[in-house]
């Protein structure tokens, strides 16, 4: 049975060193324009936290609010929740969505998940099982499909276990790197670079430079290389010397729980282990 | 107006403009008699009324991330065919009657995504005979599991592309904050999908929480997402997104949602159903089974 | 040289007439969808006419203002003066402007005109002349094509001289019966009945229903039915007994200069004759 | 914003968000730099800017209607190419340097109309490989005269189609009536082209009669019609549409246009390009040029 996340220290939970370790690396994508999806509330946090210290200029698009650089305190569950809209820039319209996406070069980076990721980074929406008969039925492909072979992209699941980590998904209904190697290339766009980043309750990972093989990147305290290992369900690339994920800074912390979180959902957001 | 001026003339009285108001129920009548539907997830009281009046065998092609409002319909048993792209409760997890009815083959998946039900509704509400796009469905399994992809040459480049196809519809459910009788139909912080739905739909039925005069209309005109003449029938609904949130009018209503999961959970949907969709006489009915005090309880910090 | 066009009688001017008696034929046309593009300051005085009188249900989009139903007192000179967006029910965006035209049965009625109309109601916005040398260059198309091609339409012009009604238009932007009789329906959808109508500072033509050359239905007062044979460059069906346009009502001229033209715009509106 | 408070804790100063003010002759350089201008008709600061920079050869893609901003690169010999939808001054006659250039032979035409621009504009903001539509342009001369338009046949019924290509621009031009510096645009009274024209450029400028402080671009959020991400560069230009109408803000200067159309009937636009572009140091100068009497006459009814 799945155990709740370890939430690291008294000081925070895990939903919030995820985004917190989220919002630092979004630094590179300072004066571009991404988004969230549907789910995304740790990710929502993490936008708010980089515009607010490492990334001033970013554009984002709230998902289903169709709210552009939305601010708010009270930070909402769902990029749907009407409260993700307030304090909007602008709006964009469900077709202009599409649009951003497929037109690339626009859309610079976004926060997708799935029921599956395999070592490639692919990503499944559509089930388990064979098609004609599914043990699970998944909810849908969404935007991934368009978000993920159009742009770069970051990964996040909030479990960690053999059954979501996998050695290859069922069904691709967002590509990673595909079969690795330059595979992804033969159908996507050079300049959209794939998956570049994967968050977990347990660990952050990305792809090895040539192979695009899903390598550790840190750990989360509270948590070994070792835990790692035995939860994840493919062979993960263990660099030398892989360290932990940095805790949130006084300033960080600070900042997430005042300004962007302040009904402190992130505190006790479900999230599993195994 | 300077209709009524007119009509001071004496004579004949001139021809007057005619309101589109219609009842629920006989809303639930229009859609129990279509074929293909657009749903918007929030016209939730639309979708109690077309399953009071005997929906069935419906094609529905939701919004690109559904909830409630179809599922509710399968669980009901109204659905022949679903295009998906998303359905599901996101943090609260799987849609429950969608997902035995996909795993038990009792519906038949038309597996889309996103931009297909964007562009494919934009084709029928435009007139564009298909949508070609890059050729980006080739990285994922979608092309073998949908056979309403199809491929076709760019004139201009010799590339190959994708097609996706018109996506028309028979009759189109949306939920409004504001609607005069003429169907100008504001929609606040949507994100306009409905206006492609509505013009893909041969048949466009707006609820709306407030029937507002035209004069409103007018006051804000930047506020209006649906031009009346797209619309076909107006229908007063308030608290008609329940138990879904509704902006600037009511939260969701967790304990009501937990309530429909509780319901699957125990193998009980047919209780549910009985109680809060074919056992209320209208939708007054409906919000007093839900309870009063419940609902206002939910009109805050949305 | 031409000639400004009579006015009629002291009571009205020849383009109030033309307001009016447009405003009587939208009766047909209440409840459905139309507009009026470029330089439509009678039709847009019509429509606003017919709203008051004989069709309080017509949507219309007022062209370059984007508007739908704006309600002004003072009649604006075209469709892009941002008078002509005031009191507006909705807006509609350019690209459904393209979508309303395109998507076919939604779009019930238009106002066109051009350099030059021909006895089949095809007309030119192109030039005048060979293509490789043309001596007048026209303004171009615009929403010409589909508006004509996808709908029943109605065509005004502000002269009536036979450079203007012509046997064959030099080039087709805009399709009416093509080369008469069936021709138009191997390209147009059954549904778009294209032109109905045609109005000019002398006299209201319609086409004959079979073979679809332009036929004579009214003359407007102040002229007789040679005078505009003498001005009109094609043969032009003379039904017997023609008769003479209706005036305007008291009614109908009191609603259009006080709730439409306060400003009295069309009272000395430039037309000409010959 | 948050931002200030997190500069109070002392140590390194934050990132700080970055403005997108450049000067008017900034603009008028970028705009000179490009080969093809997607342009709004009312931006006529921006292209006086592009004319005194040395804009030339220029392929411009103008709005479906068209009027003095086109005209007047034409008169100043800045434009090779035109896509032509309507060029002209509707109740006031054609748009006379372009009769005299596209007669002349030293200016070359497509000849596009609304569907081509808006539709060509369409596909190359949002990445369709082109857009097919129904076989309408068969009843005209357009296919024979226009020889982007292609055949292709519709996978889906085995029709043939006509395909319109992308039309993507180098920069593209737009006056708004408000913007902050970060780009968020208003345009009111406008039909939303401008924002397919933005996207479908590589660098898009806008200037604006007022900038305001993004708190006064959230206040509403309903009027912004072009966000700032697709926006590259603000210019302050009060006065900017002169000589033509500017919704909220000034009439039309009839007055002027006439100067203009009778130059070119005088053959003295030389003349007026130097009294109104060249001559200019800067728009503050114009204006004082056109009259501060003159222009504060425009101010009403509008």
């Amino acid at each position: 049975m799945a155990k709740p996340a370890d939430t690291g220290t008294d000081r925070y939970s895990m939903a919030e060193l995820m985004a917190v370790e989220m919002s630092r690396n979004l630094a590179v994508d300072d004066g571009t324009l991404g988004g969230v999806g549907g789910g995304a509330t740790i990710p929502m946090a993490a936008v708010r936290l980089a515009i607010l210290t490492v990334a001033p200029n970013l554009w984002w698009f709230c998902g289903g609010s169709a709210a552009i650089n939305p601010v708010f305190t009270e930070l909402p569950l769902t990029a749907h929740d009407p409260r993700a809209s307030v304090g909007a820039e602008a709006r964009a319209p469900m077709q202009r969505t599409v649009d951003m996406g497929m037109r690339g070069s626009l859309w610079g980076w976004g926060f997708n998940g799935g029921m599956q990721v395999d070592k490639y980074g692919n990503c499944n929406m559509i089930g388990i099982g064979p098609y004609e008969k599914l043990k699970v039925r998944g909810p849908g492909t969404v935007g991934t499909l368009w978000s993920a072979s159009m742009s770069k992209y970051y990964l996040y699941f909030w479990h960690h276990n053999p059954k979501i980590i996998v050695d290859k998904v069922d069904f691709i209904s967002s590509p990673g790197f595909l079969d690795g190697g330059d595979s992804r290339s033969r159908v996507c766009l050079p300049s959209a670079k794939g998956p570049a980043l994967v968050y977990t309750p347990m660990c952050v990972m990305d792809f090895e430079e040539v192979t695009h093989r899903l390598r550790l990147r840190s750990v989360n305290p509270g948590y070994t290389v070792d835990d790692v290992v035995k939860n994840t369900g493919c062979e993960l690339v263990i660099p030398p010397g892989v360290g932990h994920t940095a805790e949130p800074t006084d300033l960080e912390y600070r900042l997430l729980i005042t300004q962007i979180d302040s009904r402190r959902v992130l505190r006790n957001y479900r999230l599993s282990i195994g | 107006m300077a209709s009524s001026d007119s009509a001071t003339q004496g004579g004949d009285l001139p021809p007057q403009r005619k309101s589109k108001e219609i009842s629920l129920r006989q809303a639930g009548e229009r859609i129990a008699a279509a074929k293909t539907v657009h749903a918007m997830n929030s016209a939730m009281a639309l979708v109690r009324a077309g399953i009071r009046a005997g929906a069935k065998n419906l094609t529905v092609i939701p919004q690109v991330t559904s909830n409630l409002s179809v599922d509710l319909l399968i669980a009901a048993g109204c659905v022949e065919k679903l295009y998906i792209s998303y359905i599901g409760f996101e943090t609260y997890g799987f849609a429950p009657a969608f997902r035995r009815a996909a795993e038990e083959k009792s519906i038949s998946v038309v597996e889309s995504d996103e931009a297909f039900i964007v562009l494919g509704t934009r084709a029928a509400a435009s007139g564009m005979p298909y949508v070609p796009i890059r050729r980006i469905y080739e990285a994922t399994d979608l092309p073998r599991l949908n056979p309403l992809l199809k491929k076709v040459l760019d004139p201009f480049t010799g590339e190959e592309t994708y097609a996706i196809p018109p996506l028309p519809g028979d009759v189109c459910l949306i939920h409004a904050q504001e609607c005069d009788e003429f169907g100008n139909a504001q929609i606040w912080s949507g994100n306009q999908q409905e206006i492609d739905k509505a013009m893909a739909s041969k048949f466009v039925i707006v609820s709306t929480e407030r029937i507002v005069s035209v004069d409103r209309t007018r006051e804000n005109v930047d506020k209006v997402t649906i031009p009346g003449y797209l619309v076909h029938a107006v229908v007063h609904a308030p608290f008609g997104a329940h138990p879904l949130v509704w902006a600037r009018h009511y939260e969701s209503d967790t304990a009501h949602l937990k309530a429909y999961f509780d319901a699957h959970a125990q193998g009980k949907v047919a209780d549910y159903l009985e109680k809060f969709v074919y056992g209320c006489k209208d939708e007054a009915d409906y919000i007093e089974r839900v309870g009063v005090r419940q609902v206002m309880s939910l009109m805050r910090n949305v």
